[in-house]
């Protein structure tokens, strides 16, 4: 019944490289890093941990940019706040369904604070950004001193709260590949209170050939069902090089309610967490059919 | 009547400048030079009994000024039901066992919060675990654990109510339904978590104490008896309160132990939960099981009603027999049952304790007649609206032995919605459903169950030689308005404006008694009591201006806009601030003092008086998941006279907010005792983006025993929220569904059930 | 070991020394005594804390006060222009948008964020916005009133000033 | 005889009417009134529960019974 934090030695490097020498001088066990902390600093109030060094990157201003490039794709610096990735006209533009996913993560105050890059590290699994950068395609950049390693976005989060960075690593930056022609993306999650966090999310990207017939390619994310955000390749595997249409997506649905592995808590039972993938699954596809058709 | 000049305008908050400045001082905020921070340490069983405490460690902690337990505080039992003695069941400390998890043990001050939470880690108590109990119908049982040892079976009260002839009534019905429905608990969630500051002053034996809460007298009453001190020695002061919605009637271990703390150190202390323990450790409605059976004629007349009931009292006692009361009585409203009967009764078991939230009682008792009555009116063929006209609830209608009905604009109400709904809604989308659903509320209680020998509301208004006033209430204004209300009332009785009343509340060492803010009683009880202190004023002051204007004596003089003057020629009169002057000196020099008082008389033992009103939903339903979106309101609503429309209003809608909270997802589900969702990330309560707009009409009525004829406002519209709805779905989908809340994932199985049933889409 | 926080709170420049441990919240109510933003929950579920932090709306339990280090904070006792109530909280009082108003202060904080971003918000813009903030008194509706009846009178204010 | 009054064993509350005492009865829940039943070879919470549980007044008819046959009489 606490929720004071006690005291830690507080770090706050200047550069990444700074911030990685310190990320190497300390156990993992007691150092943390904390970047917009809107997890972080309710976890460690509620003493689930309790550094002794708390490494404070928000500071680190060289992780904060939004790029685009015809070619190379969109490149997220780790400590853009989710705020401007919602504002960001050219995300708005090019990957709007990364605007309209942050649109309705969390609330603004939280949006104006923390960081797209914190959130992904955290790794929640009922989190918004891992499913819909696993429907994008998307690839996440990690450094650490002695380099950098890039991962895609389905292979980053491993299990609860758990990721493949290494704990002298830190998450640098997030890139999504320019979308194939005749492509639509659609990201949507459920709960009972609109904002509040996935009971569970579906988030779809499905590329028609050039004469927008069948699918080419079909990428689908899961949130909230697993104990991290994982992709339904089964799902994926149904629609995939057919002509898509309710039943086949119904189909699908039923195939990624079954990959999917759901548990049971207070807000709500395996059972009706597979019913939502199966009827959100059904319902984005659609959606994500009706935007490549006109893309 | 003559027109009135404050009493039913749209009027500011009174608090309004300071509340929206951040000026608006709480308990929370308040800090006293020298003053320690109180923590307490808490059972994690829910049943044991203490063997040892060791508190040597805790007190070698730099920084800890006191750690105390049982054995060191007066240890008087103590409890809102003081008329009876073996209800009184609470103490400051655990004393011998604990009967929930969260039960207070120990109490530490600190000079820092940080070190009274660490010093709680030095405490050692070694306890024998003890069989717990957590269902009422296990838990009375003869061989079932004893949670308190002098109350055998656990049996905390029991109820019975019975009029007409009930087996008659259900012989003569053509159609009988019985349903069962269950019930969760609702925590108040108050922004203001439970907080109080204790200073104890040695050389006088007095004690001060400032605290968040409902009722300033019966925090008096409950530390006077906890402690065995005399009431009068006694200060509760009350702040302005974040919010208390019945979960702040009680008197709290936070108070409690931030007085003899404050005794045994010589210092103010202070004890403020976190929001875990407010979740956990403070009051919430209770859980119930209800049967109900009700009987009709073909053409929907009701002929009968049965209702047993069952509630999950928690450890203690506090409140909870009210609501045992209060859901039997509700249960014969807002309807006319010729015949009724009632059983209810409540079982201790090792949970915390359940007690009262808005509209408690008529909330749980409201969902399943309005239930009820909407599968009733479906099986005979007759439209809801009609079902509910024809067995409306009319002015003078008296249940007997139990509670009369004065004013009573329910059937306007319905019309009102009906029309309202009629020409607005035309049209339903598909999976959309209205439904409606009636209600009624008490203007305070009747039944004297704290034992006061004192009126139930006073009040003290002190006409200054400048005209100025100083009104004195303890009226408790935890932010429905009440100290705006009370300002009106004073102004609107003297005939001055509201900038001429300074209101000196809720202390009670300077306001004559008021029960406080319960019942939705302070328009009603402490309006009453205001208007009489001002009348004894203006009576001095019709006194002075009759003598001047040397009239006949048959003449009526008004009070009104700052003059007074002649009722038949209101330009023959006089400045209200000239005859204040002349009425002091006629006086010999004295301020005018008015004092006024107030408790019903021959109203039964319920309530002086009913408020009405009825209630259309229209929601619309997702048939794949389940969810449930409520698109719009209207709500028709007679509380008498209103005082403050913008207040009314304000309280309607805040009402429909939680009843919403109670029937869509608030609730406390409990692995053996242990409350699984203490925080605002796992207890959902409704956002901004899930509450619909709201059409609000009041129906004017007249009630005689309410100040310029207001009845309550407070609680009513709480009651028909999660019942319009939940008829809504079932007018929608055909889905029954008979506990809150309205879960996505429950009213998807309820849809399949019915679709199951039916196919053929109602 | 104390650090040293520099920053500006309702235009004033401070220099002091803090346990990092401390959330703004705790800083800006028992270090500089500005009482009148209040905290609600501690999980960061509530915005009951919400203050503006370079214009932003931010919820102050959930930043570490050496993050605001360098920043601008506005609290609500920023709001007053003198003994005169800022527009939104002359709305507030008008509209009858707060009854214990122990949220109030976090709500005209987020309010005053949202009117700087959208001076005219529509009543769902309004909702979307203020989401995170629990109101456990008004059932929302009147807060959501006075705030776009305040973008109208700070839209007149700013008409006004043009004229001149 | 419509003359005989019963009272109440475990305090002063006398009735003509076996079954308004046992209302009057399973009203009192101090341990005097739970535990005089248990002597009599009854559960005073078998009979609330029945009152509770089960429409009718199944638990008065019980305990007018008893009451009607181990109650005092007093002349009226």
């Amino acid at each position: 019944m606490k929720n004071i934090i006690f005291d830690f030695e507080y770090l706050a490097p200047k550069t990444l490289e700074e911030a990685l020498t310190l990320l190497s001088q300390y156990d993992e066990d007691e150092r943390k890093v904390i970047a917009g902390g809107q997890s972080l600093l309710i976890i460690m109030r509620q003493k689930l941990i309790t550094p002794k060094y708390l490494i404070d990157i928000k500071g680190l201003t060289d992780l904060d940019y939004i790029k685009f490039d015809k070619k190379e794709g969109l490149k997220i610096g780790a400590l853009t706040i989710h705020r401007a990735v919602e504002k960001s006209p050219v995300i708005q533009k090019e990957f709007s369904v990364l605007s309209e996913m942050e649109q309705n993560l969390s609330n603004v105050e939280t949006r104006n604070w923390g960081t797209i890059g914190g959130d992904i590290a955290h790794s929640d699994p009922c989190g918004d950004p891992i499913p819909v950068l696993i429907a994008l395609n998307a690839r996440l950049k990690m450094t650490g001193l002695n380099g950098e390693r890039i991962v895609d976005a389905e292979d980053f989060a491993v299990d609860f709260y758990e990721t493949v960075l290494q704990h002298d690593e830190l998450l640098t930056e997030i890139q999504v590949p320019i979308l194939p022609p005749n492509t639509g993306v659609k990201f949507t999650k459920y709960n009972q209170i609109e904002g509040d966090l996935a009971l569970a999310s579906v988030a779809m990207s499905i590329t028609l050939d050039e004469n927008k017939k069948t699918c080419s390619d079909v990428r689908i994310g899961l949130g909230g069902v697993a104990p991290a955000p994982m992709r339904a390749k089964k799902a994926e595997d149904i629609l995939k090089g057919k002509k898509i249409t309710d039943a086949l997506l119904v189909e699908a649905g039923q195939a990624a309610s079954e990959e999917a592995s759901p548990t049971t808590d207070i807000q709500a039972s395996e059972e009706y967490r597979r019913e939502l993938v199966k009827v959100l699954v059904k319902r984005v596809g659609s959606e994500a059919l009706a935007r490549a058709e006109k893309a | 009547m003559s027109e009135y000049s404050i009493i039913g305008k749209p009027t500011k908050n009174v608090d309004g400048p300071a509340k929206v400045s951040g000026e608006a001082v709480y308990t929370f905020d308040m800090t006293l030079p020298n003053m320690l921070y109180g923590k307490l340490l808490r059972s994690p069983y829910p049943h044991a009994r203490i063997i040892s405490i060791d508190t040597s460690e805790a007190e070698k902690l730099q920084g800890v000024k006191a750690v105390i337990t049982g054995k060191d505080t007066p240890g008087g039992r103590y409890g809102l039901w003081r008329r009876f003695p073996e209800l009184c069941d609470q103490t400051t400390l655990a004393m011998d066992k604990v009967r929930f998890i969260g039960d207070a043990v120990a109490a530490v001050a600190a000079v820092s919060t940080e070190i009274a939470e660490q010093a709680l880690d030095f405490i050692n108590v070694e306890y024998e675990l003890l069989p717990a109990v957590f269902e009422p119908l296990e838990a009375i049982k003869d061989d079932a654990p004893l949670i308190h040892d002098d109350c055998s079976n656990n049996i905390n009260i029991t109820r019975h109510v019975e009029w007409g002839d009930v087996d008659e009534g259900f012989k003569n019905s053509d159609y009988v339904r019985e349903d069962r429905f269950i019930y969760g608990n609702q925590a108040t969630a108050s922004t203001e978590v439970h907080n109080s500051l204790a200073s104890y002053e040695k050389s006088t034996g007095r004690l001060t104490v400032w605290s968040s809460t409902q009722s300033p007298y019966y925090l008096q009453l409950g530390l006077s008896d906890a402690l065995k001190m005399r009431e009068g020695d006694i200060r509760v002061i009350k702040p302005h309160v974040g919010g208390g919605f019945g979960g702040k009637n009680s008197t709290m271990p936070d108070s409690l132990n931030a007085a003899v703390l404050s005794m045994k150190t010589g210092r103010p202390v202070k004890i403020v939960y976190n929001r875990e323990e407010e979740f956990t450790c403070t009051e919430r409605r209770t859980a119930m099981n209800m049967a109900v059976k009700l009987g009709l004629k073909k053409d929907g007349t009701i002929m009968a009603r049965e209702v047993k009931l069952i509630t999950d009292g928690g450890a203690y006692t506090a409140l909870g027999p009210t609501a045992l009361y209060l859901t039997g009585t509700y249960a014969s409203l807002p309807y006319k049952i010729p015949n009724y009967r009632y059983d209810g009764l409540r079982a201790y078991t090792n949970k915390m304790w359940a007690t009262s939230v808005r509209s408690f009682g008529a909330t749980e008792a409201g969902f399943a007649f309005e239930a009820q009555m909407d599968r009733a009116a479906h099986d005979l063929g007759i439209d809801p609206i009609e079902i509910r006209r024809k067995n409306a609830m009319t002015p003078g209608y008296e249940a007997p032995g139990q509670y009369s009905v004065g004013s009573c604009g329910l059937s306007e109400c319905i019309d009102k919605v009906e029309k309202r709904v009629k020409e607005k809604w035309t049209g339903l989308a598909e999976d959309e459903g209205v439904g409606y659903a009636c209600f009624d509320y008490q203007c305070g209680g009747i039944f004297n169950w704290i034992d006061t020998p004192y009126a139930f509301s006073g009040a003290m208004v002190k006409v200054n030689i400048d005209g100025t006033v100083d009104l004195f209430t303890q009226a408790s204004d935890i932010g429905q308005g009440t100290n705006t209300v009370s300002v009106m009332i004073c102004a609107e009785e003297l005939g001055v404006g509201i900038e001429d009343i300074r209101l000196h509340p809720a202390d009670t060492a300077t306001t004559p008694v008021d029960l406080g803010a319960w019942a939705s009683r302070e328009t009603m009880m402490n309006g009453n009591a205001i208007k009489e202190a001002a009348a004894e004023v203006k009576k001095i002051l019709i006194r002075v201006a009759r003598l001047k204007l040397a009239e006949n004596i048959v003449y009526d003089f008004e009070a009104k806009n700052k003059r007074i003057y002649l009722a038949i020629r209101p330009e023959r009169g006089f400045s209200y601030y000239d005859i204040v002057k002349d009425a002091i000196k006629e006086n010999d020099g004295q301020a005018l003092i008015g004092i006024g008082h107030y408790t019903p008389h021959r109203k039964g033992m319920v309530t002086p008086a009913w408020a009405f009103g009825c209630m259309a939903s229209r929601v619309k339903v997702d048939r794949e998941i389940g969810h449930v979106k409520v698109k719009e309101i209207i709500v028709a609503h007679d509380c008498g006279q209103p005082i403050n429309p913008l207040g009314v209003r304000g309280q309607v809608e805040g009402s429909i907010h939680l009843g919403m909270g109670w029937g869509l997802c608030e609730e406390q589900p409990n692995d053996n005792g242990m409350i699984l969702n203490p925080s605002f990330a796992d207890y959902k309560v409704v956002r901004t983006r899930d509450m619909p707009q709201i059409e609000l009409h009041e129906v004017l009525t007249y009630d005689p025993e309410g100040p310029f004829g207001a009845k309550e406002s407070a609680e009513g519209a709480v009651a028909p929220t999660p019942a319009s709805i939940a008829n809504a779905i079932y007018q929608a989908t055909g889905a029954e569904i008979n506990s809150n809340t309205l879960k996505p994932e429950k009213v998807l199985n309820a849809i399949r059930e019915a679709e199951k049933k039916k196919p053929a889409k109602r | 070991m104390k650090k040293q926080l520099k920053f500006v709170v309702n235009g004033n420049p401070y220099d002091i020394w803090i346990e990092p441990r401390l959330l703004l919240v705790q800083v800006l109510r028992d270090e500089l005594g500005l009482k009148g933003t209040h905290r609600a929950c501690d999980e960061g579920c509530c915005c009951v804390c919400t203050v503006n932090i370079d214009g932003k709306a931010v919820k102050s339990c959930s930043v570490l006060a050496m993050q605001a280090n360098g920043k601008e904070v506005t609290t609500i006792e920023g709001m007053k222009n003198g003994a005169e109530l800022h527009p939104i909280q002359q709305a507030f009082v008008d509209n009858w948008a707060f009854q214990c108003g122990f949220c109030t202060s976090g709500q005209i904080m987020a309010s005053n964020a949202l009117l700087k971003e959208n001076p005219t918000p529509t009543r769902e813009e309004v909702q979307h916005a203020m989401d995170g903030h629990l109101c456990r008194c008004t059932g929302y509706n009147m807060i959501n009133e006075a705030i776009r009846d305040a973008a109208g009178r700070l839209q007149a204010q700013k008409a006004q000033e043009k004229t001149k | 005889m419509a003359d005989t009054n019963y009272r109440c064993p475990c305090c002063r509350k006398i009735s003509p009417d076996p079954h308004d005492l046992a209302r009057h009865y399973l009203g009192q829940t101090d341990t005097k009134h739970k535990e005089w039943l248990k002597t009599k070879g009854h559960s005073y919470a078998q009979l609330i529960t029945w009152q509770v549980t089960e429409f009718g007044n199944k638990g008065y008819d019980a305990l007018a019974e008893v009451l009607e046959k181990e109650a005092p009489r007093v002349e009226a």
